[in-house]
């Protein structure tokens, strides 16, 4: 793996916001969409910026409250501008950003994606309840790359990064400091990354050895975590009786929906009058066993949203974040995602790559021909 | 339940009647809420099952129809007819399959009355949420527009304007005939071309009913089946033209043998390309680039057969016409064929290749075959069971595989058409379907569809004719399909995987309002674009979900 | 007057061009010799490249010639007489009685059963047999026997009507006579299509000789769903075969011509051989490899890739071999055998046996092949020697399902514009 | 008039139960709509064989989603074919009423069992399996009808605890039930309905049902009230207009999740998920041109505003909002005190009198004058 290095005086923090204002001023950037405290300092918010406003802002925030893919789709995704963007988020948000760009939900054309290692998020109802805390913890984490803090679901997540086995595929990929000398590298993934670094005089391409060593071995341990996680959720999710007592609990909230990057229905079919029928039908249907739970969708919108939305899910656990009745929504749909994704040997996030649904293939799922 | 539902059950004489319990049938659905009537019939699509259903519907005033007998592949359309002569709106009728689907494959009486008894309540229940689709007429254009004046245009255009159809003929070069111009002769018959072409020609000349446009090519189309709109650019200057159906007759292009090195074309003197070597012919004087009659000649076939990954079909025979025109005009000169599957199909031309073989043509059948410069001018080594064999030659002639026009693909995108793996445009279908494409109204012809030889192209010249003449049939009106797919501008959020999976193009996308939407005319109601929208923003009338859902609910009840 | 259309034989290109001409507001007398109408591509299971099932690809096509009222189907049919020329054509044709109301009928079959006669189905090639009242295979179109007349007990003057009997529709009529029509048309369309080269039994191809040795025919029935064996293909003895020998080519020395689809047919049985029976070994000889057009030659490759011996051959001999067959050839000079326990002889396409008589009647010629002969055979093909008679598909050369189509168009296309 | 009084000698939700079973066995209805708490998941129930009622809990003090928003479903568009009876809470009834006000539900073919209410634990301790051993405590309480405590804070502050338009209405407040609990009668159609039906019935001439003026009940509403503005209060909400809005706003992640858990949003699609509400990239970018920082996605705060809006003058103060809100931003509360404002600006009480019309919908000469 090569990239170009930054030697930061003042802490990657400071190295990563000088690199933005360089790419703002060298590589004709007109904003930066990047995560700030608000004003309450009660929780994160997305902000579009000029470049005097990088001070504030926080690289790496500690939670995902919204994520940044819905952020910068929320931006482009209607009309056009010649305003440039530079985006910095983390993996999980920009491989979403690269899906919703196939879904035409989202515009990569006037931005320059940037990605930086990961070390993982709280769970954001906890910070929401104790942010000094919460922070506290986080930072730890950040630091020692201690899993034991992070969200279930980013102790699992094995694209945290980008090397040579784990792709990742934003212009340019932010490295975290890992070199003796606590440098910064940056690596491009992309032509338009390549041109971006070049402009800010660190496109020469250093080798990061080391760097890639110590994150290879993380993703072996999150590639192990990943394989006991799916043995301890499969039974979760294994047969329609399992699955209705996994997702018992759903109050049909659809706040699942509503915050995934990927789901970007204007109006989610199984929140429509599309799953409402006469009233007899309900009474009928409850005679067959006597009594039946109401309303019945609950069970058909989570299997419904999966077969939707499962082969894009990036793992970015914002469902799972936002569950009011603490279901692992984000773990469940990860794994199943695994097997969807499979199927179609599919990688949510890849450029290039477009999407199952629209392409048709001689080949593809011969297994189920009669 | 909204109006008055008439159920009729078919007896199917025996077939249905002895294998089911139709009483039972009967008295299940009179129990149904808003059922009116119900009545068996020993075969209601007979002439008297017919009248009797047509008067039960007028005398009992019925507004919706279920009716339960076979396959709906086999009467569905009889009893629609019906419901139409009664006044009765044919889609706000349902068919059951009691027979195929209950009579003829389930052994136990019980079981099949009781699925048969499933499947009633079932198109009960469906048949409560269908709606009224009234027929849809559209007055259509008669006009022609053809692409491309070759032979397969030209003849097109003619037999079109035979039958007063208005044609405009769009040629890129600046004269008609295509490649055929260059052709001295045509094989198997060894006649001359010009007298056929010219005479194609100027018939069209003479003929008010063709408007040629040379120098001229398509840079937008709009519309559909009956109501084009298409800009021709003549050299910069722009016509509007309103057809109702456009004919794709681009022809080929040749495989560029620099693509395939190993022939050693552009290196090696005195090599020519099957259509270079035409016009040489065609001049009059076989002779090599320094001005020599070439003593002995190699013609190559199946240049560009594996680079393509197909077999032109054509390229044997004009090698062997090759051969027979140097035989004609130089007849010491020696000439050899290196062919790979010499493929004579059709009934007349092994004889062909048999008479040349005679007339002294040496056919080498090879595995692989390379020419290569040599002090004694081009050298051909060839690969067969032997092993390598060499020799030298004064001239060479690369017989190359036809391919698609170079802007076929610009083309495919304005016309909405698609093309197949080779690049050559895509048929309907491939057995049943040659001449037109998934969108209604654009018909490919000759080359344009696939490499063929000048009689396969005529035909497929006069298959289009055929085909337009017989589709729109001028002050005649179009009746499109009404189960068509909309799409709720609500809900639409512009993803585009509807447009992604139109094979009619009849989806297009609202810029403004960043919804995409349903060209109902063109729509067939497939289904795909429902199948692929999320948020359910795509219905098919007819099938919407409601439709379908209650239906099922009532089976798996 | 009226623009009426003849069209002879009721294949695929006989429907098309029918049917075109039907849409086009054109009345349509369409005469077809069998009791059903689909012609050749119904012996099929499936058709090449795209192993699309042949019936279900052609039954929607028959099912609107049955229903277009613009078609008048006369079918026991055969044309005896023309008068007049191109625009104004009189034709005699002779219909022979079905004896069973095409109404009434709803084609339950129970009529089969009660019939005493049992005779071999020439549709099935002979591996099964019919009755004397006989629908050729399941799912013919229209699904309503017919009575042959020339074997039925009823017809040799015995008193037998079983069939009437059990017939709970009252369809069947035994008095129901052979008719002779007049129609006037201004263009006549002969779509007669082909027959397959009568192989000689005990000739060099092993044909009669060697048990297991089939035509291509008799090899797609095997394979058919609604053929004899409901689809399974078994030899003689009822074994599935372990190795099979497709010869390429039978017929050609003789007929002295290319039959174009032949090749693919060849390499569509490995399809089906490879379908059925697990790691069976093919080998196909051939001579040259006929693949023309676009997608063909792909078709070759991917029949290639399921693994099949291709053996090119200037010579060949097929003799029996205790239990299993030996195939000599010869290729440069160079001879080898190879041994199998099936040999299918993929057989040429040669004109309906009939075609000369009909050619006669129409007072047109037929070329040194037997084929109609066409006014120019480079580049007016649909057209006969004769104005307004046009002659597509098979009966004029052999060729794909494709090229017969476009044929049946295009002859369409000429009627309505020139007639 | 004398309201007919059904006594059970079962404790209050056997009773509930027992009354349902007899109503379904006597096929008196078809269906009864009532919740069921299992551990940690608790869901509506609609059951057709009596049996099926046992495993119900009509009286678990959860909500997992307003049932008024049920009723609609199961009332729509004429109502039920057959009879159907369902048990909700004061609010949930509410709720109800003003749908039907805005042609989301009928009363037709349905009766509704209530009770006075004690409120319900947030859905937070019902996923955490917290429910059971606050029960004991829940109920004491409620004998002494006193507020209990880990209840939303909305109920904390709620004053509509009494049904107003019940059929039938369990006595919850400030009673034992135990062993045996009494079920008024308050409409005739309750009457209709229980004809023929053996049970204990007395009547009596003094309600048994305490009602407002009662003075038990009295102190609680004036106790509520308190606690209620207390609340508001607490938020900081203290500053008025935007700046306290925003400072409680701020950490919304525009989820929308309050406007799907409330029963008086009743829209099919949200104008503010709406094409309309897409801001164009262009729009952005001028943005950014003048104050230099957006906040992305935008108009989360309007959202709310526009919101408070359209749904304040109808809100019951359930407080399904803040109960799923992802952030914990206390909206139960904030929207039924604005509301509370707003309604008695009109002095309207949102779900109070079914015949009385929707403020917006009527217009009065005399109305507002202060605003003008």
């Amino acid at each position: 793996m090569k990239g170009g290095i930054l030697n930061p005086d003042n802490g990657f923090e400071a190295a990563v916001k000088n690199f933005l204002k360089d790419v703002m001023e060298k590589a004709d950037i007109d904003a930066l969409l990047l995560p700030f405290k608000n004003a309450v300092g009660d929780s994160f918010e997305w902000r579009l910026v000029t470049a005097d406003k990088l001070a504030e802002a926080s690289v790496v925030p500690p939670v995902i409250a919204v994520n940044g893919a819905r952020a910068l789709s929320s931006i482009t995704r209607s009309g056009k501008s010649a305003m440039k963007i530079a985006a910095l988020m983390r993996p999980c948000e920009a491989r979403a950003a690269i899906e919703l760009s196939k879904l035409n939900q989202c515009d990569l054309e006037p931005v320059v994606l940037i990605s930086m290692d990961c070390p993982g998020a709280m769970p954001l109802q906890d910070y929401i309840a104790d942010p000094e805390k919460v922070e506290k913890e986080f930072e730890h984490a950040a630091r020692e790359w201690n899993n034991e803090l992070i969200r279930p679901i980013c102790r699992m997540c094995d694209i945290f990064t980008c090397t040579e086995s784990t792709w990742c595929d934003a212009d340019i990929h932010v490295a975290l400091p890992e070199t003796e000398n606590n440098a910064v590298a940056f690596i491009s993934n992309t032509d338009k990354g390549r041109e971006v670094l070049e402009k800010v005089g660190i496109g020469r391409e250093e080798e990061l050895g080391d760097w890639q060593k110590k994150m290879n071995a993380r993703i072996e341990e999150r590639k192990a975590a990943r394989k006991k996680a799916r043995e301890e959720l499969k039974q979760h999710v294994t047969g329609l009786n399992s699955l209705s007592d996994t997702f018992g609990s759903c109050i049909n909230c659809q706040v699942c929906r509503s915050v995934c990057p990927v789901c970007y229905c204007r109006q989610c079919l199984f929140n429509s009058v599309k799953v409402h029928y006469a009233p007899d039908d309900y009474l009928l249907q409850a005679e067959s066993k006597g009594t039946m739970k109401f309303t019945p969708d609950t069970l058909l919108f989570q299997t419904g949203r999966m077969t939707h939305m499962s082969v894009s899910c990036v793992g970015c656990g914002a469902c799972e974040d936002c569950c009011p009745m603490d279901i692992k929504v984000a773990q469940i749909f990860s794994i199943a995602a695994d097997e969807t994704q499979k199927l179609f040997d599919y990688i949510p996030g890849k450029r290039d790559a477009p999407p199952p649904l629209r392409v048709y293939n001689e080949q593809e799922l011969k297994e189920y021909e009669t | 339940m909204k109006g008055k539902i008439g159920v009729f059950i078919c007896e199917c004489g025996p077939n249905i009647a002895e294998k089911v319990d139709v009483d039972k049938i009967v008295d299940e659905a009179a129990a149904l809420p808003g059922v009116a009537f119900v009545a068996k019939h020993k075969l209601l699509c007979s002439e008297d099952g017919k009248k009797f259903l047509k008067e039960q519907i007028e005398e009992h005033g019925l507004t919706r129809l279920v009716i339960a007998a076979c396959s709906p592949k086999a009467h569905e359309s009889t009893f629609m007819k019906v419901c139409e002569e009664a006044k009765c709106n044919s889609h706000l009728f349902q068919m059951a399959n009691i027979r195929e689907h209950c009579a003829w494959i389930v052994e136990n009486k019980e079981a099949a009355t009781e699925k048969a008894i499933r499947y009633v309540k079932a198109a009960w229940r469906r048949v409560g949420y269908h709606e009224p689709l009234a027929k849809k007429e559209i007055a259509v254009n008669p006009d022609v527009l053809v692409i491309g004046g070759g032979i397969t245009g030209i003849e097109a255009s003619l037999l079109l304007a035979h039958a007063d159809r208005k044609v405009y003929l769009i040629e890129k070069s600046d004269a008609l005939g295509g490649k055929v111009n260059e052709f001295e002769k045509i094989f198997k018959n060894m006649e001359n071309t010009a007298d056929m072409l010219a005479g194609k020609i100027s018939d069209v000349e003479k003929n008010s009913a063709i408007e040629v446009f040379t120098n001229s090519s398509i840079e937008e189309v709009v519309g559909f089946l009956g109501n084009f709109t298409v800009t021709v650019n003549k050299k910069g200057e722009r016509t509007e033209i309103r057809t109702g159906t456009i004919v794709v007759a681009t022809g080929y292009d040749s495989f560029d043998p620099l693509k395939a090195p190993k022939y050693g074309y552009g290196k090696v003197d005195n090599i020519y390309t099957g259509r270079e070597f035409e016009v040489l012919n065609k001049s009059g004087k076989i002779v090599g680039k320094d001005g020599k009659t070439p003593q002995s000649v190699a013609i190559i076939n199946c240049v560009g057969r594996e680079e393509m990954g197909y077999c032109s079909g054509v390229c044997c025979l004009s090698s062997i016409k090759f051969a027979r025109y140097i035989k004609e005009k130089l007849p010491e000169t020696e000439v050899v064929n290196f062919y790979r599957e010499m493929t004579l199909p059709d009934k007349g031309y092994q004889k062909f290749f048999e008479d040349t073989q005679e007339k002294g043509v040496n056919f080498i059948r090879v595995k692989s075959v390379t020419v290569d410069n040599s002090d004694k001018g081009p050298m051909i080594t060839w690969q067969n069971d032997n092993g390598d064999e060499h020799r030298n030659v004064d001239m060479v002639i690369l017989s190359a595989a036809m391919t698609a026009v170079n802007d076929a693909e610009t083309i495919a995108d304005m016309l909405k058409i698609s093309r197949d793996e080779t690049g050559f445009f895509l048929e309907e279908h491939q057995k049943l379907a040659p001449v037109s494409t998934a969108t209604e109204g654009v018909f490919i012809a000759g080359c344009a569809q696939g490499p063929k030889n000048i009689k396969e192209s005529l035909v497929q010249a006069g298959a289009v004719a055929g085909r337009i003449l017989s589709l729109l049939i001028p002050g005649k009106k179009l009746e499109p399909e009404v189960r068509t797919s909309y799409i709720s501008e609500a809900y639409c959020i512009g993803c585009r995987m509807c447009l992604e999976v139109c094979n009619y193009g009849a989806i297009c996308f609202d810029a403004l309002k960043h919804v995409s939407v349903v060209n109902e005319i063109i729509c067939r109601g497939c289904g795909n674009c429902v199948g692929s929208c999320p948020s359910g923003a795509v219905q098919t009338k007819q099938f919407k979900d409601i439709q379908i859902h209650q239906e099922v609910v009532e089976v798996l009840r | 007057m009226k623009k009426n259309v003849l069209v002879i034989g009721a294949g695929i290109a006989g429907m098309e061009t029918s049917l075109m001409l039907a849409k086009a507001g054109r009345k349509v007398y369409l005469v077809e010799k069998s009791p059903i109408i689909g012609g050749n591509i119904i012996k099929c299971e499936d058709v090449f490249p795209n192993l699309e099932c042949a019936t279900c690809m052609v039954s929607p096509i028959q099912q609107e010639v049955l229903k277009n009222e613009n078609i008048d189907l006369l079918m026991l049919s055969r044309v005896t007489a023309v008068r007049g020329e191109a625009g104004d054509f009189t034709v005699t044709v002779e219909k022979k009685a079905r004896y069973v109301d095409l109404v009434d009928c709803i084609g339950c079959g129970e009529c089969f059963e009660p019939c005493p006669v049992v005779l071999k189905n020439e549709f099935e090639q002979g591996l099964m047999d019919r009755k004397a009242i006989y629908l050729p295979c399941a799912g013919s179109l229209p699904n309503v026997p017919a009575i042959d007349t020339d074997n039925c007990l009823r017809f040799k003057g015995e008193d037998c009507q079983a069939c009437k009997e059990a017939c709970v529709f009252e369809a069947i009529n035994f008095d129901e006579e052979d008719e002779t029509r007049e129609v006037k048309v201004s263009a006549i369309v002969v779509a007669t299509g082909f027959t397959i080269f009568p192989v000689a039994e005990g000739g060099k191809y092993g044909y009669g000789s060697y048990a297991d040795t089939y035509t291509s025919w008799e090899f797609e029935r095997l394979f058919a769903s609604n053929g004899p064996t409901g689809g399974e293909i078994r030899k003689k003895n009822g074994e599935p075969p372990k190795s099979v020998a497709v010869i390429h080519c039978v017929g050609r020395e003789e007929k002295g011509y290319c039959s174009t689809i032949c090749c693919m047919s060849s390499l569509k049985f490995v399809h089906y051989l490879k379908k059925k029976i697990e790691n069976i070994s093919v080998t196909e000889f051939y001579k040259d490899m006929c693949s023309p057009g676009k997608r063909y030659d792909k078709f070759y490759r991917e029949i290639e890739s399921t693994g099949v011996d291709f053996k090119r051959f200037d010579t060949i001999e097929v003799t029996s071999d205790n239990g299993s067959a030996a195939v000599k050839y010869r290729q440069n000079g160079k001879e080898a055998t190879v041994s199998a326990d099936m040999v299918i002889l993929s057989l040429g396409l040669e004109p309906q046996r009939d075609s000369k008589e009909l050619a006669e009647v129409l007072g047109v010629p037929c070329d040194t092949n037997g084929f109609f002969k066409e006014e120019n055979d480079e580049y007016a093909v649909v057209d006969s020697t004769k104005k307004g008679i046009f002659v597509v598909g098979c009966a004029q050369a052999p060729k794909d399902v494709q090229t017969s189509i476009a044929q049946a168009q295009s002859a369409a296309g000429k009627i309505l514009s020139l007639l | 008039m004398m309201p007919q009084v059904i006594t059970i000698k079962k404790s209050a939700e056997e009773g509930i139960k027992e009354f349902c079973k007899v109503l379904l066995q006597s096929k008196k209805v078809a269906g009864v709509l009532a919740l069921t708490r299992k551990n940690r998941s608790a869901y509506y129930s609609l059951v057709t064989d009596p049996a099926k009622m046992d495993e119900t809990t009509p009286l678990a003090p959860v909500m997992p989603a307003n049932a008024a928003t049920l009723l609609s479903r199961l009332t729509w568009e004429e109502g039920p074919p057959q009879p159907i009876a369902a048990v909700v809470r004061p609010c949930e009834e509410r709720a109800f009423i003003e749908r039907i006000k805005l042609q989301q539900g009928t009363f037709k073919n349905l009766y509704i069992i209530s009770m006075t209410c004690g409120g319900v634990f947030p859905l937070k301790l019902l996923a955490q399996g917290e429910i059971e051993n606050n029960l004991p405590q829940y109920y004491a309480s409620l004998n002494k009808a006193e507020t209990v405590e880990n209840i939303r804070d909305v109920c904390k502050g709620c004053v509509h605890f009494i049904p107003c338009n019940a059929d039938f209405t369990i006595d919850m407040l400030g009673r034992n039930n135990d062993s045996e609990c009494a079920m008024v009668v308050n409409t005739d159609r309750g009457e209709e309905l229980i004809k023929g039906i053996e049970y204990s019935i007395e009547k009596r001439d003094t309600p048994l049902l305490r009602g407002h003026e009662d003075k038990k009940m009295k102190g609680l509403i004036e106790h509520r009230e308190k606690v209620g503005e207390q609340f508001y209060g607490e938020y900081h909400f203290g500053e008025p207009g935007m700046a306290g809005l925003s400072s409680a706003l701020y950490k919304c992640v525009g989820c929308h999740s309050c406007s799907r858990a409330c029963p008086i949003c009743y829209c099919n699609l949200c104008n503010f998920n709406s094409e309309q509400h897409d801001t164009r990239f262009s729009k952005f970018a001028s943005q950014l041109r003048k104050s230099g920082s957006v906040r992305v996605p935008p108009d989360t705060m309007l959202f709310h505003i526009g919101r408070l809006n359209h749904v304040s003058i109808s809100c019951v103060g359930c407080g399904m909002c803040e109960d799923v809100c992802p952030v914990n931003i206390p909206l139960g509360t904030l929207f039924s005190e604005i509301s509370k404002a707003l309604q008695s600006i009109f002095d309207y009480v949102s779900g109070k009198n079914p015949d009385e019309d929707i403020p917006v919908s009527t217009f009065e000469e005399e109305e507002l004058t202060q605003v003008q």
